[in-house]
C-alpha cells in the first residue's frame, strides 16, 4: 500500500459512503448535500490520479451547478424539511439490480487486473489537456459546445410555456 | 499505485446508482442517482488515464471532461422537465405519470 | 528548512492573514462609512477611534445564545456557516502576495481552482436557507442562488480573459506576464470581474438575498451569535478575496513602480487590496440596492455580452501581438 | 470549328429558353426569326467542314462512360442546312399565318426548341445526347401537334402522336441503353468501331429500327403522320420535311455501319420500307383533305427513304431526304396558302385556283413535279438514285423495293395529278381567294428554288462521296448517274399522271377519287386505325382496367390488410411498452445486467 492507494482508500470510503447515503436518506435536501460530499471525494480521487483539471472541473460544474440547481429544483417543488416516508418504492428489485450491477462491474475489474501495480503518471498539466483538447479532440469538443447550446435552448423552451405553445 | 482500488470504488458507485434510479420515486433523487453513475463513469475512465497508455495521451481525462459536460447539459434539461411536471401536476413522483392514454 | 516546516510556517502564515485582514476590513468599513454620512463611528472600545470594535462585537457574538429553529435540519443548518466560510480560506491559499514563491500553495492551474472553489460557496447558502425552515429564508437563499448562478459567468469568462492574455492558469504565471498596459486592454474584464465579484460575495448594492427592508435578512434570518459571525466573518474574507483576485488578475499583483519589486512586492500587493477593498466598501454607501429583475437583466443582458467582446477582443489583440 | 457546330443546337434552344418566358407577338417573333436566321448563317458558314468529331467524358462509371460533343460530316452540315432553311421559312411563314394566335409566342419558342433538338440530334457524337434531342423532339411534336387546342382532333392527335412515337422509343432507348453497355462507351465513332457479336448487333438493330419506324412513321407505327395534321400547317412542314420524320432515316444513316453487317435488319427495314411506301400512296389517292395526301404522301416517300437504306446505300436515302424536305416543306407551305385563302382543309372546296393564285399554282405545280418525279425537278433525281440503287444491289429484297417503288412512283403520279387538278382546275367554288400576304408568299417562293434545282448537286464530282461520307467509309454509287433504266419509273409516273388526267377529263367538277377502286379502304388507310384500335388499344384499356382493379383489391388490399394489421399490432405492443418509468427503467437495466452476464459466462464458457 502506498500513500496514494490510503488516500483512495480513504476517499473512495467517503465517496461509497457518502453515496450511500444519497440514494438511502429520507430527507431529500441532505440527498443532495451528501452528493456534495460524494463528489467531492471523487475529485479528490481524481486529484490523487493526477487528472487536477477534471478534479477542478467537477467541483466548478457538478458542485458549483449541477448541485445548485438540483437543490434549486427541490425547493422549487416544496420538497418538506424534514424526512419523508414516500420516497422510495420497493427496493428488493433495485438492490438486486444495482447491486449485481456493481458487484458484477467490481468482480470483472477484479478479475482483470488483480493486484497489479502502476506508476502514476507525473499530475498532468492544464496545458497537456488542453493541447490534446484543442488538436486532437477539437471536433467533439466543437460538437459538445453545440450540444450545450442545444440542452440551453431546449431547457428554455420546456421551462417557458409561453414560447412552446406559440 | 493499484487501479483495482479506483475500479472497485467507481464500480460501487454504479451499482449505487443504478439501486438509486431504480428505487427513487423522487424525479430529482433519481437525477443525484444518474449523477452517481456518472462519476463512477467517470472514475473509470479517469483511472484508466492514469493506468493504461494510450496512443492520445490524456484521452481518458478528455473524455471524462466531455462527460461532466454532457451531464450538465443533462441536468438542466431534466431539471427544466421535472419543473413542468410539477407545475402541471403538483408532483414529481415518477411512478405517478400517466402513461395510459396515446399522447 | 524541513519541507514541512515551510508548509506549516506558510499555512500558518495565511490563517493568520485569515484572522486578521477581514477584521481590518470590517473596522475600515465602519469608519469609512460613518465619515462618508458624516458621523464618527465606533468611537469607544480600545480607546483610540473605536480599534478595537470588532473584538468587542466577537465578544458579543459569542455570548449570545445559539438559537436553532424547532423546525429546523439541524445538522446542515449548524454547517452551514462553516461551508460558507471555508472557500474563502482555501482561496487564500494560492494568491500570491509577491515574486518568487511568496504564496502559500503555488497551483499550476490555481485560477482555476480559485474560480471552482469559489462557486461552492453557493452551496452555504442553500443550506443555510433552506435549513432555517423560514420563507423569508427560503426566498432570500433562492435569490441567492440565482444570483450566483448567473454572475459565475461572466465572472468566469472575464477571469477567462485575462488567462487567455496571459496564456497561464497559474496565478504568479498571470502576475508575471502582467503589463502596465493590459490596465487598458483588460479594462472592460476587470469591471467585469469586479462587478459580478461583488455580487458573488452579495455585496451592496448586489445585497438581495439579504434585502432587509423585503426579507428580514433573508437566509441569515434565523442566524445569532457565533453562526451569525461566522457569515458576517464570510463576507469580510470575500471582500478580501475579491479584493486579492482583482489585484492579481488585473492590477499586477507585486508589480510597483520603483522596479522593487522582489523587496516590496508584498507591500504593493497589500496596497492594491487595500485599495480595491476601500472601492467595494464605497460602493456599499454610494449605490442604492437594485432590484431582482434589474439585477438580472444586469447580469445577463450586460454583462455577458460584455464579457464574450471582452473575450474577443483579447482574442483579436492577442493574435495581432 | 467546334464552337460552331456546337452553336447549331445551342442558338435555337436559347431562343427557346428566352421565348417561353416572353408574351406578345412582335418580340418573339424578332427573337424566332432572327434565331432561326443566326442558325442558317452558322450551318451555312459550316459548309467546307469536312469532317469533325470532338468529344469530352462527362461521366466514367469504369465500365461505361457518357461522353458529350459533336461530330460532323458534310452531309451533317447538309442536312443541317436543310433543317435551319425548313426552320427560318416556317419561322417566317408562321408569323403571318398565325397573325391572330394570342399563344404565338410559346409557339415560336416551341418551333426554336424543335429545330434545337433535331439540331442536337444531327451533330450529336454521343448517342445519350442523341437521345436527348431525339426525346425532347417528341415532346415538341406533342406540344405542336395540340397547339390549337379548339379543334376537337388537335389535342387526340397530339396525344396519338406522342404515344405512338414513345412506343417506339422504348426501343430506341433500349437499343442504345443496350449498344451502350456492351460497347462500354455511348460515343458514336466507339460504338461503330466496335466488334460486336452478331446476336447483340441484331438485338440493338431491330430495337433501334423500332424508334425509326416510331419517328420516321414506318409501318406499322406510321397512323400518327396523318393524324398530326390538325397541328397548324407550318408545323405540318415543319414536322414532315425536316424535322422529325427525317430524324429516324438519319440515325439510321449514321449508325449504318451498324446496320450494314446485319443483312437480317436490312430485310425487315426493307420490307417496313416497301409496305410503308405502297400504303402510304395508297391511301393518299383517296384522302378528301389536301394535307392529308401530304401526309400520305410523305409516308410513301419516307418508304423509299428507308428502302435506300435497306438496299444499301444511305448516301441516296440522304439526298432523297434533302430534295424532300425541300419540296415537302413547299408543298406544305404552300397547302397552307391554299388553305388560308379558301377556309378549308378540302380538296372538294378548292378549285380553279390557278387564276386567282398564280404564284402559289406556279410553285405547287414545281412541288408536285418534284413529287412526281418529273425531271429535272429535284425529286427526280433522288428517287432516281433510290431506284438506280435498288436496281444495281440485286438481292432478293432490292428487287421487292425496286418493284414497289416502280408502282408507287405510277401510283404517286396519279394522286399528285388529282391533287394539282382538284385545287387548280375546274370550276371555282370558293369565293375571292386571294394570293397570301408576302411574309407567306416569300418562304414559299425560295423554297421553290432548292426544289426545282437541288437536284442538279448530284451532278457535282464528289456530292456522292461526301453524302456517303457520313456513314460510309468506302465508295458510293454515283447519285447523279443515268441510264436507261430511267425509264421505268419515267413511263410509270407518265402512266398516273395520264390515267389521273384521263379519269379527271370525263368529268372536271367531280374528285377523281370517287371512281377508284377500293376507295373506302383507301380513304381510311387499310383500316389500319381500326386493327391498331381493336389489336392494341382495346385490349390495352382492358387489360389495365384489370390491372387496375387486381392492384386496388389485391394489392391495395394487401398493404391495407398489412397496414391495419401491423396498427394493430402495434397498438398492443404499445400497451407492453407503455410501463411507468420505474417499470419501465427496472426491466431495461434488468436487461442490460443479464446481457453483461450473460456475454461474461458466455466467454468463461466458450
Amino acid at each position: 500500500m502506498t500513500t496514494a492507494d490510503l488516500l483512495l482508500v480513504a476517499l473512495g470510503a467517503v465517496a461509497v459512503g457518502a453515496g450511500v447515503l444519497v440514494v438511502s436518506t429520507r430527507h431529500i435536501v441532505r440527498a443532495g448535500l451528501w452528493l456534495v460530499v460524494n463528489l467531492l471525494a471523487v475529485a479528490g480521487c481524481y486529484l490523487v490520479l493526477a487528472a487536477e483539471l477534471v478534479a477542478w472541473v467537477q467541483v466548478l460544474l457538478y458542485v458549483g451547478a449541477v448541485v445548485v440547481l438540483l437543490l434549486f429544483a427541490v425547493m422549487l417543488t416544496r420538497a418538506p424539511i424534514g424526512a419523508s416516508d414516500d420516497l422510495d418504492r420497493p427496493r428488493w428489485p433495485g438492490a438486486l439490480i444495482g447491486g449485481g450491477a456493481g458487484l458484477g462491474l467490481a468482480a470483472l475489474f477484479v478479475s482483470g487486473y488483480r493486484w497489479s501495480r502502476v506508476d502514476l503518471p507525473s499530475p498532468g498539466t492544464a496545458t497537456a489537456l488542453g493541447e490534446q483538447i484543442f488538436t486532437a479532440w477539437v471536433l467533439p469538443f466543437e460538437v459538445v459546445g453545440v450540444l450545450l447550446l442545444a440542452a440551453l435552448i431546449g431547457a428554455i423552451v420546456v421551462s417557458r410555456p409561453d414560447i412552446g405553445s406559440r | 499505485m493499484h487501479p483495482v482500488i479506483p475500479y472497485v470504488i467507481a464500480a460501487a458507485l454504479v451499482g449505487l446508482g443504478a439501486y438509486g434510479v431504480l428505487v427513487r420515486r423522487n424525479a430529482i433523487l433519481l437525477l443525484m442517482a444518474v449523477e452517481l453513475i456518472l462519476g463512477g463513469v467517470n472514475l473509470v475512465l479517469v483511472t484508466a488515464d492514469a493506468t493504461v497508455r494510450a496512443v492520445l495521451p490524456a484521452g481518458g481525462q478528455v473524455f471524462a471532461l466531455f462527460v461532466i459536460v454532457l451531464a450538465a447539459a443533462e441536468i438542466g434539461v431534466a431539471l427544466a422537465l421535472v419543473l413542468q411536471l410539477y407545475r402541471l401536476r403538483r408532483a414529481v413522483a415518477v411512478d405517478e405519470i400517466p402513461l395510459e392514454r396515446e399522447p | 528548512m524541513p519541507v514541512w516546516v515551510e508548509l506549516v510556517l506558510r499555512v500558518l502564515a495565511v490563517v493568520a492573514a485569515f484572522l486578521t485582514l477581514p477584521l481590518l476590513i470590517g473596522q475600515t468599513e465602519h469608519k469609512v462609512m460613518a465619515h462618508m454620512q458624516g458621523r464618527l463611528g465606533p468611537m469607544y472600545a480600545g480607546a483610540f477611534h473605536g480599534w478595537a470594535q470588532l473584538i468587542a462585537d466577537g465578544v458579543k457574538f459569542v455570548q449570545k445564545e445559539d438559537v436553532t429553529p424547532r423546525e429546523a435540519d439541524r445538522p446542515v443548518f449548524r454547517l452551514a456557516p462553516v461551508v460558507a466560510l471555508l472557500p474563502y480560506l482555501v482561496v487564500l491559499l494560492v494568491i500570491p502576495l509577491g515574486p518568487s514563491g511568496l504564496v502559500a500553495q503555488p497551483l499550476d492551474i490555481g485560477l482555476f481552482f480559485v474560480l471552482s472553489v469559489v462557486g461552492v460557496g453557493v452551496v452555504s447558502v442553500l443550506m443555510a436557507a433552506w435549513a432555517s425552515a423560514n420563507k423569508y429564508a427560503l426566498l432570500g437563499g433562492l435569490r441567492a442562488a440565482a444570483q450566483l448562478l448567473g454572475y459565475e459567468l461572466p465572472f468566469v469568462l472575464a477571469a477567462a480573459s485575462v488567462a487567455m492574455a496571459a496564456g497561464t492558469l497559474s496565478l504568479p504565471g498571470i502576475v508575471e506576464a502582467w503589463r502596465p498596459w493590459w490596465l487598458l486592454w483588460q479594462f472592460p474584464a476587470m469591471v467585469i470581474f469586479f462587478v459580478a465579484g461583488l455580487a458573488e460575495i452579495r455585496r451592496p448594492p448586489f445585497d438581495m438575498p439579504i434585502a432587509d427592508s423585503e426579507l428580514v435578512f433573508g437566509y441569515m434570518t434565523e442566524y445569532t451569535g457565533l453562526r451569525f459571525a461566522f457569515f458576517v466573518l464570510a463576507e469580510y474574507v470575500g471582500i478580501l478575496v475579491i479584493g486579492a483576485l482583482t489585484t492579481v488578475l488585473f492590477l499586477g499583483g507585486w508589480k510597483g513602480p520603483f522596479g522593487l519589486d522582489a523587496e516590496l512586492g508584498w507591500l504593493w500587493t497589500l496596497i492594491k487590496v487595500a485599495a480595491v477593498s476601500f472601492v467595494i466598501i464605497w460602493f456599499r454607501v454610494a449605490y442604492p440596492r437594485l432590484r431582482e429583475d434589474q439585477l438580472q437583466r444586469l447580469c445577463w443582458l450586460v454583462l455577458v455580452p460584455l464579457a464574450l467582446a471582452q473575450l474577443v477582443l483579447t482574442v483579436a489583440v492577442k493574435v495581432a501581438l | 470549328m467546334t464552337a460552331l457546330l456546337a452553336s447549331l443546337p445551342l442558338i435555337p434552344f436559347g431562343a427557346a429558353l428566352v421565348g417561353l418566358l416572353l408574351r406578345g407577338r412582335r418580340l418573339p417573333a424578332a427573337l424566332a426569326v432572327v434565331s432561326a436566321a443566326a442558325t442558317l448563317v452558322v450551318a451555312l458558314s459550316l459548309l467546307s467542314l469536312e469532317r469533325l468529331e470532338r468529344t469530352a467524358v462527362v461521366a466514367d462509371f469504369v465500365d461505361i462512360e457518357v461522353t458529350a460533343g459533336v461530330r460532323a460530316t458534310t452531309a451533317t452540315v447538309w442536312v443541317a442546312v436543310t433543317v435551319a432553311v425548313v426552320a427560318l421559312a416556317v419561322q417566317l411563314y408562321s408569323v403571318a399565318y398565325l397573325h391572330d394566335d394570342e399563344r404565338y409566342a410559346p409557339y415560336a419558342a416551341q418551333v426554336s426548341l424543335f429545330t434545337a433538338a433535331m439540331l442536337l440530334v444531327v451533330v450529336s457524337a454521343d448517342l445519350v445526347q442523341l437521345l436527348v434531342g431525339w426525346e425532347v423532339m417528341g415532346i415538341c411534336s406533342y406540344l405542336l401537334i395540340g397547339h390549337d387546342r379548339r379543334l376537337p382532333e388537335a389535342p387526340r392527335a397530339a396525344v396519338k402522336a406522342f404515344l405512338v412515337t414513345r412506343v417506339g422509343d422504348v426501343g430506341f432507348l433500349l437499343g442504345i441503353a443496350l449498344l451502350g453497355v456492351r460497347v462500354g462507351s455511348f460515343r458514336i465513332d466507339t460504338v461503330l468501331a466496335a466488334d460486336l457479336p452478331a446476336g447483340t448487333r441484331l438485338t440493338v438493330c431491330l430495337l433501334l429500327l423500332a424508334g425509326v419506324a416510331g419517328k420516321s412513321a414506318q409501318f406499322p407505327l406510321h397512323t400518327w403522320l396523318p393524324d398530326a395534321m390538325a397541328g397548324p400547317t407550318p408545323i405540318s412542314a415543319l414536322i414532315h420535311a425536316a424535322t422529325m420524320v427525317a430524324a429516324g432515316v438519319y440515325v439510321v444513316a449514321v449508325l449504318y455501319p451498324l446496320f450494314a453487317a446485319t443483312p437480317v435488319a436490312l430485310t425487315v427495314l426493307g420490307i417496313m420500307a416497301v409496305v410503308t411506301m405502297l400504303l402510304g400512296a395508297l391511301a393518299a389517292t383517296a384522302q378528301a383533305d389536301m394535307k392529308r395526301v401530304l401526309a400520305w404522301s410523305t409516308v410513301s416517300q419516307l418508304g423509299y427513304m428507308t428502302g435506300a437504306l435497306a438496299v444499301g446505300v444511305p448516301s441516296a436515302a440522304l439526298f432523297h431526304l434533302l430534295t424532300h424536305a425541300a419540296f415537302k416543306a413547299l408543298l406544305f407551305l404552300a397547302a397552307g396558302a391554299v388553305i388560308h385563302a379558301i377556309g378549308s382543309n378540302l380538296i372538294a372546296d378548292a378549285g380553279g385556283l390557278r387564276r386567282s393564285m398564280p404564284v402559289t399554282f406556279v410553285v405547287t405545280t414545281i412541288g408536285l413535279a418534284a413529287l412526281v418525279g418529273v425531271p429535272p425537278f429535284a425529286g427526280f433525281w433522288s428517287k432516281e438514285a433510290v431506284l438506280a440503287a435498288a436496281l444495281h444491289e440485286g438481292s432478293g429484297i432490292a428487287w421487292v423495293v425496286y418493284g414497289v417503288g416502280v408502282v408507287t412512283v405510277a401510283v404517286t403520279g396519279w394522286y399528285a395529278t388529282r391533287l394539282w387538278l382538284g385545287l387548280f382546275f375546274g370550276p371555282p367554288r370558293a369565293s375571292s381567294p386571294h394570293e397570301p400576304p408576302a411574309l407567306m408568299r416569300g418562304p414559299v417562293v425560295v423554297l421553290a428554288v432548292p426544289a426545282a434545282l437541288l437536284g442538279f448537286v448530284a451532278l457535282a464530282p464528289d456530292f456522292s462521296a461526301r453524302l456517303g461520307a457520313l456513314s460510309t467509309t468506302g465508295p458510293s454509287p454515283e447519285l447523279g448517274h443515268l441510264d436507261a433504266a430511267v425509264l421505268v419509273p419515267l413511263l410509270a409516273s407518265a402512266f398516273g399522271v395520264a390515267l389521273a388526267w384521263l379519269m379527271w377529263r370525263r368529268d372536271p367538277a367531280a374528285d377523281p377519287a370517287a371512281r377508284l377502286p377500293g376507295r373506302g379502304s383507301f380513304a381510311s388507310a387499310f383500316y389500319l386505325d381500326a386493327v391498331q384500335d381493336a389489336l392494341v388499344t382495346r385490349p390495352v384499356l382492358a387489360v389495365s382496367a384489370a390491372v387496375l382493379r387486381a392492384d386496388e383489391s389485391g394489392v391495395g388490399g394487401a398493404v391495407r390488410g398489412i397496414g391495419r394489421g401491423s396498427r394493430g399490432a402495434g397498438g398492443r405492443l404499445a400497451l407492453l411498452h407503455r410501463a411507468p418509468m420505474p417499470r419501465a427503467a427496472t426491466a431495461a437495466l434488468a436487461g442490460a445486467l443479464v446481457l453483461g452476464v450473460g456475454a461474461v459466462v458466455l466467454r468463461a464458457v466458450l
